[in-house]
């Protein structure tokens, strides 16, 4: 199975580093670039083959592990 | 021998290496803030460590923008001399004035300590004070140090003789133990083609005093007043 | 916009009594509105008012002649160091953020001690940080949480101080499981100015302009500050939107602009950083300090988010933010300057002769109060206390009987050297950026940190540094305990060869309510008193946070100390390893004899008990006095005090890190009236291990002996990599080696 | 109009995040991730409505600022 996790920072939390690529976008040029937000995707590779154990058990992980509840959002993608 | 140092909004070992020139080293230097653009003919170039643009997205990946990166890369296609530490090291890479990137540590952690380097080439401006297998005692300041580059690249490094230190134990064995952040072959720095640009991840500029505990930075840029 | 109506139910969410209500009302002379009760409300916090600890507070001494500027009166306190040269310090806890969001708790807090310096007019150029966890070790849920606790807490120290670019270049961490649930997270800062750059936080000159500059005000951490004076509880997970995310970047940038700025002091008038309560607390105290007014509007204020209302406006904690009242006439002066530095300036108000804050918002007002009464004159309490019912039993030991004597030294030692609170921090430590701005000269690790300063024309000084406290002691007795934490940190600059200057304090305590809790607050600020009056050096500023409690009860006692001092010669630093093999070794100050609270109880035995090591100021005066003048006179080879865990531990210690020289010690005590135990682990203050070159042991004992301070030679440097003690016939060896791995080992198995 | 630009490490290069990651992954008793690689996803919000113009410009500003070539790929979405 492959899984993907996205993590995003909450929308009222700052997130320091879209705004520092934010302005270096509108240094570049493009200026119609108005708000940057960056999260991280995380790729895995899961063996085995019962989805809904492993949603499960992800969904643990997702919120124990590979996102900080109190600053981020995840979301969960199992194919 | 005339020195200038880059200040990145974030930099933070820029007056470290300003002072190193100025008191230890004794030779004329000054800052260059990003957004100028002049660099004079006769200067040798020092992007100091730091966290330029607070490190964000990607080490170096803003202020490889900086308006006076153009004039960085010129100056080092004329041949001048180019010195990356740290921070400045992974701007370089950014900038594609070096080859391979620099990557989170292995354990992930910011890891600040005295390390063993090997010197591994003598052939470039910037060691000729140093013996080649000699060993240093330089610092390294890092979260993301680990160097990386594709096959052809690292065949490439070492066909040109572009490894100039690596990370060693105490008996000068490049042995994974003494690695302290997983880079590609202990690889701690390297230089261009050309020979004139060189980047490296630990701190010379923190070793040029015995009351800061080495002082075997000192003759790397001694022997740039060649 | 519409504003919740004020209902009793609103005033006590609010954290604020009928009581107080009443008083805002009087000074009011009407009911207060939603947004000015979210005003009172924090600034009467106690973490802005102190209005539970203020009358103990007063017992500290805070004068002396190098006060430059007094605890209290402005962001931090700042001592003269010579050379026209001065010293701003404090320390400052984020112990409830870091509990909920460890890694941006413990970030912001650092954030904000940097900030309280650079208010000041000072470049930072040290940090501390003192930390308490419960237990790592282990596969408990709660070990697991104390571990993910520890690793963020780190890591974010690591993140702000390491991209700010200060060197953070000491501090220190206990684990006990009286910290479960609520860690503590204290963050000192140090930083350099000359006598002429020091710059205060009133608001003075009637029509100066009033701007705000740095990161732009979102809804972060709201009411954090009446967050931080409430217990920990389940619910309090549900107040996660209060946490703060710190950008450090933004914060390098706001402290170039600013000392760029101060370059021009004909354009500066007053600076206040905005910390907790942001631009509540900002406003009102300049304006209070400069028994002045300040009308704002809200509508100017640079703004991240759409749609905020003056409560959310007035009551943010976004980080990274300073108020600055400018000379009128100079506001070009400050826009350009922050231009260069990409940042927000932005003009929001001016100085008034009111003596009222007068918030706006679209030109109406949303809020008006005096500024003093709002600032300087919030309820202070004078709390119950009562000692612990329980003091007599905690105190109670009868070791003799309740411990037998030890058959052999060998896996104890090895035990102590691999207790966390006692193993080596290297973990920690080497995660923090200690060399930056290249003047560290005795690094984490040493028993106080040692950094070079430049005072101009080529001239340097050094500042000797650390932190400390025991908060077992501090349990067991508070009043004892608080002189030890003064006196031990003292100690330890001392040995690297500093007088100290002054000291910073963070009392962390559990709630005050609680009448045990406030009698040991006001046994450890006595014991504090007492013992600063003692040494001489004055409190300069500090923090108090209370309500430190976890559903399981109160943390320990923890007032944690920082104490600063003075190294006039390079020559006179000392380190505290052993240098070379043939030195002759030391102890000074005693055999001791005390075990009630001791490391050995605790770690081997389980025991949290007995009377802690008395703390007999005098002598242990003359004993620092006595070590330094010795160092002074270039005698000294290496110095390390005995603390936790006693003699073995210290001398164990004095062998680590000679790696490449492989030292060791061989010891022979003749002494036989104490057990080995005792007289290898108790922990009796005013101690000392030195190595002196086998020339000068005549001397040295004949130093001390004038100077009437017990010392005699235990011992010799060995180069054979081994710790070899004699005592009552019996022989125990350790190679070096394996010590110093259980020592190294410990917090990393745990970690890794 | 949004865009998303999805930011992977190359399959060829050292992911120590994803590795270290993966770990602690096991360590939470999930043994059945193989692997994980960690990438970034930023976020855009960007004015205007010329989609081909703001493409192409998009697309330049992920190869010289949002990836590393010689580490990364990049996709980009945009609506
Ligand atoms: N939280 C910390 N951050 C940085 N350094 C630390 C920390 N805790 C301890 N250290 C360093 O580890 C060393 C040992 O600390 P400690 O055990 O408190 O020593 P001592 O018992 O002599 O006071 C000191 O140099 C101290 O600065
Ligand atoms: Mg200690």
């Amino acid at each position: 199975m492959k899984a993907t996790v996205i993590v995003t920072p909450k929308k009222s939390v700052l997130d320091p580093q879209g705004e520092a690529v934010r302005k270096a976008i509108h240094g570049l040029g493009m200026d119609c670039v108005e708000s940057v937000r960056i999260g991280r995707i995380i790729e895995l590779e899961i063996s085995g083959s019962d989805l809904v154990k492993t949603k499960a058990k992800l969904e643990e992980v997702a919120k124990d592990l590979l996102s900080n509840p109190v600053i981020e959002d995840y979301q969960i993608e199992l194919k | 021998m005339k020195f200038v140092v880059l200040q990145f909004p974030g930099s933070n070992c820029d007056f470290d290496c300003f002072r190193a020139i100025d008191e230890v080293l004794q030779q004329p230097v000054r800052m260059a803030w990003h957004k100028d653009t002049h660099i004079e003919a006769d200067e040798t170039i020092i992007v100091p460590g730091g966290f330029s643009y607070g490190d964000y997205l990607r080490c170096g990946a803003i202020a490889r923008f900086s308006p006076i990166m153009k004039s960085v890369k010129a100056a080092a296609e004329r041949g001048q001399k180019v010195i990356g530490i740290c921070n400045g090291f992974q701007i370089l890479c950014e900038a594609g004035l070096l080859p391979g990137a620099l990557v989170r540590n292995r354990k992930m952690h910011f890891i600040c300590e005295h390390v063993t380097l090997r010197v591994e080439s003598q052939e470039t401006a910037f060691t000729t004070h140093y013996k080649k297998g000699q060993l240093l005692n330089i610092p390294i300041a890092h979260g993301e140090g680990c160097y990386v580059a594709q096959p052809d690249v690292l065949a490439d490094l070492k066909a040109n003789n572009q490894i100039i230190f690596r990370y060693a134990d105490a008996h000068g064995q490049t042995s994974d133990a003494a690695n302290p952040n997983g880079a590609l072959e202990n690889i701690a720095g390297i230089c261009n083609k050309q020979r004139n640009v060189l980047g490296l991840m630990p701190h010379p500029e923190r070793a040029c005093e015995k009351l800061l505990g080495s002082t075997d930075g000192l003759p790397l840029f001694q022997s740039l007043l060649n | 916009m519409n504003e919740p109506a004020i209902t009793p139910e609103i005033i006590s969410k609010h954290g604020i009594t009928p009581d107080e209500y009443e008083r805002i009302q009087k000074i009011l002379g009407r009911h207060p509105n939603f947004t000015e009760l979210g005003i009172f409300s924090v600034m009467w916090s106690e973490h802005c008012s102190y209005k539970n600890s203020r009358l103990e507070l007063k017992k500290f001494p805070t004068t002396g002649p190098r006060v430059l500027v007094k605890a209290g009166d402005e962001n931090a306190g700042v001592l003269d160091i010579g050379d026209n040269m001065a010293v701003a310090f404090k320390i400052e806890s984020h112990n409830h953020p870091s509990a909920v969001e460890p890694f941006q708790g413990a970030a912001t807090g650092v954030g904000g001690i940097l900030r309280d310096i650079f208010t000041m007019g000072a470049r930072p150029v040290a940090n501390l940080n003192s930390l308490r966890f419960g237990p790592i070790h282990g596969d408990s849920a709660q070990a697991k949480t104390n571990r993910r606790l520890l690793a963020g807490v780190v890591g974010g120290v690591a993140h702000y101080g390491n991209c700010f670019g200060t060197p953070t270049i000491g501090g220190d961490i206990y684990f006990d499981p009286s910290y479960n649930g609520n860690p503590l997270v204290n963050a000192f800062s140090l930083g350099l100015l000359r006598h002429d750059q020091i710059r205060k936080g009133a608001a003075t000159g009637i029509g100066n302009p009033v701007f705000y500059v740095g990161a732009k005000t979102g809804r972060d951490g709201l009411a954090g500050a009446a967050f931080a004076s409430r217990d920990l509880t389940e619910e309090s997970k549900e107040d996660r939107p209060a946490v703060q995310v710190g950008d450090p970047f933004m914060q390098k940038l706001l402290l170039e602009a600013c000392l760029e700025l101060y370059e021009n002091p004909e354009a500066v008038v007053g600076v206040q950083d905005m910390g907790a309560a942001g631009l509540t607390c900002s406003t009102c105290e300049t304006a209070s300090r400069g028994d002045s007014g300040i009308e704002v509007e809200l509508d100017l204020v640079p703004q991240r988010e759409t749609g905020m209302t003056p409560y959310e406006i007035m009551l943010s904690e976004s980080q990274e933010r300073m108020l600055i009242i400018v000379q009128k006439g100079h506001e070009d002066t400050v826009r350009k300057i922050f231009e260069k530095w990409d940042l927000d300036a932005a003009e929001i108000g001016f100085v008034t002769d009111t003596k009222r804050c007068v918030i706006k918002q679209h030109g109406k007002v949303v809020a008006d109060i005096p500024a003093h009464a709002l600032a300087a004159e919030a309820p202070l309490y004078k709390r119950e206390a009562q000692e612990p019912s329980d003091l007599a039993d905690r105190q109670s030991l009868d070791f003799t009987t309740a411990i037998p004597e030890p058959r052999d030294l060998q896996s104890i030692l090895v035990r102590l050297l691999s207790a966390p609170s006692i193993a080596s921090k290297r973990w920690i430590y080497r995660q923090y950026d200690h060399m930056v701005q290249k003047n560290t000269v005795l690094a984490p690790g040493s028993d106080a940190a040692v950094i070079r300063i430049p005072t101009g024309e080529g001239k340097v000084k050094f500042l000797s540094m650390a932190s400390d406290c025991n908060g077992r002691y501090c349990w067991l007795d508070p009043r004892e305990g608080a002189k030890i934490a003064t006196a031990e940190c003292c100690r330890n600059l001392t040995m690297t060869g500093a007088t100290p200057l002054g000291l910073t304090d963070n009392l962390n305590f559990g709630n005050p309510h609680n009448k045990e809790v406030f009698w040991s607050l006001r046994e450890a600020i006595e014991g504090m008193s007492e013992a600063c009056r003692a040494f001489g050096i004055p409190v300069t500023g500090g923090n108090v946070s209370l309500y430190n409690q976890s559903p399981a009860g109160a943390i320990d006692p923890t007032p944690v100390v920082a104490v600063v001092g003075v190294i006039d010669q390079e020559s006179h630093i000392t380190p505290s390893a052993f240098r070379s093999a043939g030195d002759a070794i030391l102890l000074v100050g005693g055999l001791g004899h005390e075990m009630g609270g001791s490391s050995y109880l605790y770690e081997l035995h389980g025991l949290k008990k007995g009377l802690p090591p008395r703390m007999d100021l005098a002598k242990e005066i003359q004993f620092q006095n006595a070590v330094r003048s010795l160092i002074h006179l270039g005698k000294v080879r290496s110095a390390h005090d005995l603390s936790d865990g006693g003699l073995l531990v210290s001398l164990a210690e004095c062998c680590f890190r000679t790696e490449e020289k492989g030292l060791g010690a061989k010891l022979n005590l003749t002494e036989d009236t104490l057990r080995s135990d005792v007289l290898f682990f108790n922990e009796t203050q005013g101690r000392a291990v030195l190595s002196v070159a086998l020339c000068d042991i005549d001397s040295s004992l004949a130093h001390f002996r004038a100077q009437g301070v017990e010392a005699i030679q235990i011992g010799l440097v060995a180069g054979d990599g081994r710790l070899s003690v004699s005592h009552a016939e019996q022989t125990s060896a350790w190679a070096v080696r394996d010590l110093e791995e259980a020592f190294e080992g410990s917090i990393p198995s745990a970690m890794d």
